[in-house]
């Protein structure tokens, strides 16, 4: 049964070290204040599992909260490299990150074996390639019927999932519209959940088949507006492009990197605080 | 009339020009994106986009900076779940053409996204697989758009991420994958094709101005010509114009750093 | 590319005799009318598919139209038997009937499998039951990392799916909302598909993630208003529970039954001749 | 004061009373969807009631014919596909209750919904599984209502639909189900419950106004009592007005038989 409570209440009471954190949204409803709070509670050795570890991942990497990563693409989209991530991976600085890499259509099935309580994904996947030889969590699978040579995956399950929605009304139902990425299927896989939702509504009143998680698949709903910043948040605000592009030059450097944790992130209260000390704006959402 | 033109733009004209009308294209992140989106404004305006974030049927205003804009969603026919994108519509078959761009290339196409290096301990870690082997199994034919330099167009991979031809023949046709391949690699110098039998790239069509020494220098094999080579025809002045509208728009639109 | 036709032309192009056949909707949008046509055009020894055979495939099975029958629940739901599937199975009225039987998930699970590509689905269901002795289409399988002992399905790849859904838009876009089954599963599935809608619309103008059938999954779409009665359509009209309490009688008897079908679907041209030939008004929608 | 009612108010309303408030219920059509639907008018507003043809939180306003109604849809917080419902939610362990009707249960609460005979060529061919076999399998627990009468309650089944404790003992443990199985029959004469170690079912409570002799009349097997027997509380006047408000009300909006 959903508790609607404070950001930082939940990641405190939900999110413990050493825990496999799953945080999802693809390209849209990133929770990137999710992400913040964990930084600032300063949780250590999490296994951080994500379909495109980005921007949110690259600050957790880089702050050092995670001795794991299990991910499919870990870049800045549209703009390049992650250098947080690719310093932890290439220098070990802040600390080694131990890799579980799956390509797009294994990860997202891993979610859905989750979600739906099996142990395993079946695929037409992987063949050819060299990322089976490294993750032991692919594994060849034969059809019973057909003879036919498909690949397993081992279905993810994470100890907490943290996703951000548009809405929720007051006992913690949740409604997400878009691009809804596997985000539900997280939810639905893990033992526990966090959703910050950029408002609270009296009623959810969605389309027949919407996306819903019912408030008794949630721990926790927190309402953060503009709790999705760099991402966006389709019906409320577009997404921060400009954001990306210059995390590229934040990130680049570790002084640098630190310097604006230390400034946005670590010296704020809050996701208020952390849109004021970066001198964020939500841009409006454009109309195409 | 032409106008003066750039080797970027001509890779972009020369890609959207091998998108058909109304076939169902997988569009990858930057490169596949400009060129996907441009064909819709010239011959393919029944071109069906579909983005591994969920959009199927997507009508992008201006390039999106990544594969889930909102853009994306708000044009498209419909959106789904990611895992529904690749189970019902990828590796069910229903995609006519994948479309990739890569890191690093060899030269039975098969392509390194993952790491330059040892994968324990890289040189360069890159972004990593995304959705491209499924993509390279499943759409009916791949195409590969990626800029022609010695460092991409390589003799030996350093990580097989995903496959092309393996080390060509019928090595992916025993591998038992359902679509044919990558059947066309489009970069700033030329388009090269797997020759029929032995699948080894060789190029069947330079882009005006380039010199085969161009193309051989910047291939790290010794890159062979297909038997009749044509010259890519030149951009025409309304492909140049889409495109370049199509950029202007994006630039406008996608705005300057932020948050710093 | 879907092209816009009426239901006799696309049932003559598209249902060829022994065919697999899939018509799906749980309760909603059950496609009766492309059923009577499929009757009237005297098809034989087709394999039905279907979750939950009820009175669209007694009429096919008590005409004789069907060789097998591929099933999950055979009922006429909340009233009782369907007559002329137990005459068909108990007595080979009018012909024998070969049975290929499913649990509701393990159907369900074969639909997705048939839908993803795949040549089987995985389920943790089964354990224990009769079925798998009768089905050969059901499988032990072990997990390839836990060792947990589960089922494989064969994946359901029909010939034909048939839908009915509420609207399509001039390209034959389609859009169903509400309870809607297997249905997307069963037409992407199969290799031809027929979708008789409520109305044609210029704009589907459907909420973000409404499901849809893109007009290049659909072979043909047939405007048949009230083409699913006695089943219903959300947001068009209700379902005619007084024909499912009256089919009972018709169906009991095989002398009635034929009568029935002769009056109302063989001697009717079209689905407009069959409600006018069987005396009915479509329910208006009842609101909660 | 009491009013006058009848064994299968008593049934109904017994079976509603094993339905706490906030859990999950999967809700088979008939008999299950009818107690159901009376828990949440009375004790259970917050019940959840879950139907395999889709709907999750479902608050019908009349008891539905079929389970998928459209009552279902338009009152759901959502509608999902139906393979959803036995992935997600079943499957994965999201269901507390299941709820089943049956033709034929034996002393260890297996089910058949399949044949009477042999399964080739059949007495009589009823309609099947449904979703039984794995919501018995996958439900924290199950609860199955059904008229008693000896035919339903024989000493061994045709065919084995759905597991309820096989043979008794362990034997469902050692299948490895997740769920606890069936933990209360209710019937119009008494509730029936396994026994601790054996897992045969023993009469736990008997209605008021049913005999010992009128339950072994009516079971197939010699059928054993709990040492302690309780009387089954009779019918509240609030229960059967609620029951038979909603019946009422049921018979009105569904009409009289048409088309014929």
């Amino acid at each position: 049964m959903a508790e609607i409570v404070g950001l930082r209440e939940a990641v405190a009471a939900l999110v413990r070290d050493g825990d496999t954190v799953a945080m999802e949204g693809f390209t849209h409803l990133i929770p990137h204040a999710a992400g913040h709070e964990i930084i600032r509670q300063g949780r250590r050795d999490l296994t951080l599992v994500r379909m495109t570890p980005d921007l949110v991942y690259d600050q957790l990497i880089g702050m050092g909260c995670a001795r794991r990563l299990v991910f499919a693409w870990g870049g800045n989209p549209g703009v390049g490299s992650l250098h947080r991530f690719r310093d932890a991976v290439e220098h070990g600085w802040p600390r080694s990150l131990e890799l579980v890499e799956h390509s797009h259509a294994g990860l997202a099935n891993a979610y859905v074996a989750g979600a739906s309580g099996l142990p395993f994904a079946v695929l037409d996947g992987y063949h050819g390639s060299d990322l089976p030889v490294h993750n032991p969590d692919i594994r060849p699978l034969t059809c019973p019927f057909t003879g036919r040579r498909l690949a397993a995956v081992r279905a993810i399950r994470p100890d907490v999932a943290i996703v951000h929605a548009q809405r929720a009304d007051r006992r913690g139902n949740v409604h997400l519209w878009g691009i809804v990425g596997v985000q539900k299927e997280a939810v639905l896989a893990a033992a526990r959940s966090i959703v910050t939702v950029e408002e609270i509504v009296d009623e959810l009143d969605a389309p027949p088949n919407a996306c819903i998680l019912p408030h008794w698949t949630v721990t926790a709903v927190c309402p953060v507006p503009g709790g999705a910043h760099p991402s966006y948040a389709q019906g409320y605000y577009d997404r921060d492009n400009g954001f990306y592009l210059a995390w590229d030059g934040i990130s680049r450097d570790r002084e640098r990197f630190r310097a604006w944790m230390e400034r946005c992130v670590l010296g704020t209260e809050d996701h208020a605080g952390y849109l004021r000390a970066a001198g964020i704006t939500l841009p409006p959402e454009r109309t195409s | 009339m032409s106008l003066p033109w750039t080797p970027e733009e001509m890779m972009a004209i020369a890609a959207a020009r091998l998108l058909p009308d109304g076939r169902t294209c997988f569009v990858g992140i930057g490169l596949p994106g400009t060129a996907a989106n441009l064909a819709r404004r010239l011959h393919a305006p029944d071109l069906v986009l579909i983005y591994e974030s969920g959009p199927i049927g997507a009508r992008p205003p201006v390039l999106p900076l990544s594969i889930g804009d909102g853009d994306l969603a708000r044009t498209a026919d419909t959106v789904v779940p990611t895992h529904e994108i690749f189970r019902y519509w990828l590796q069910n078959g229903r995609i006519d053409i994948g479309f990739l761009g890569t890191a690093q290339i060899d030269r039975f196409a098969n392509l390194n996204t993952t790491v330059i290096g040892d994968y324990r301990s890289p040189r360069v870690r890159l972004p990593g697989a995304g959705g491209a082997p499924e993509i390279a199994a499943h759409a009916g034919e791949t195409l590969v758009i990626l800029r022609h330099r010695r460092r991409a167009f390589v003799a030996r991979l350093d990580f097989v991420t995903t496959v092309g031809y393996l080390d060509g023949g019928d090595a992916r046709e025993r591998l038992g994958l359902r679509g044919r391949g990558p059947t066309r690699i489009v970069t700033d110098l030329c388009i090269l094709e797997p020759e029929p039998e032995s699948r080894e790239l060789v190029v069947t069509s330079v882009h005006p101005g380039v010199a085969r020494e161009d193309i051989e220098a910047n291939t790290g094999w010794p890159v062979r010509f297909a038997p009749a080579v044509t010259t890519t025809p030149e951009p025409r002045p309304e492909e140049l114009e889409a495109l370049r509208e199509l950029r202007a728009r994006t630039e406008a639109a996608h705005g300057r750093p932020s948050g710093e």
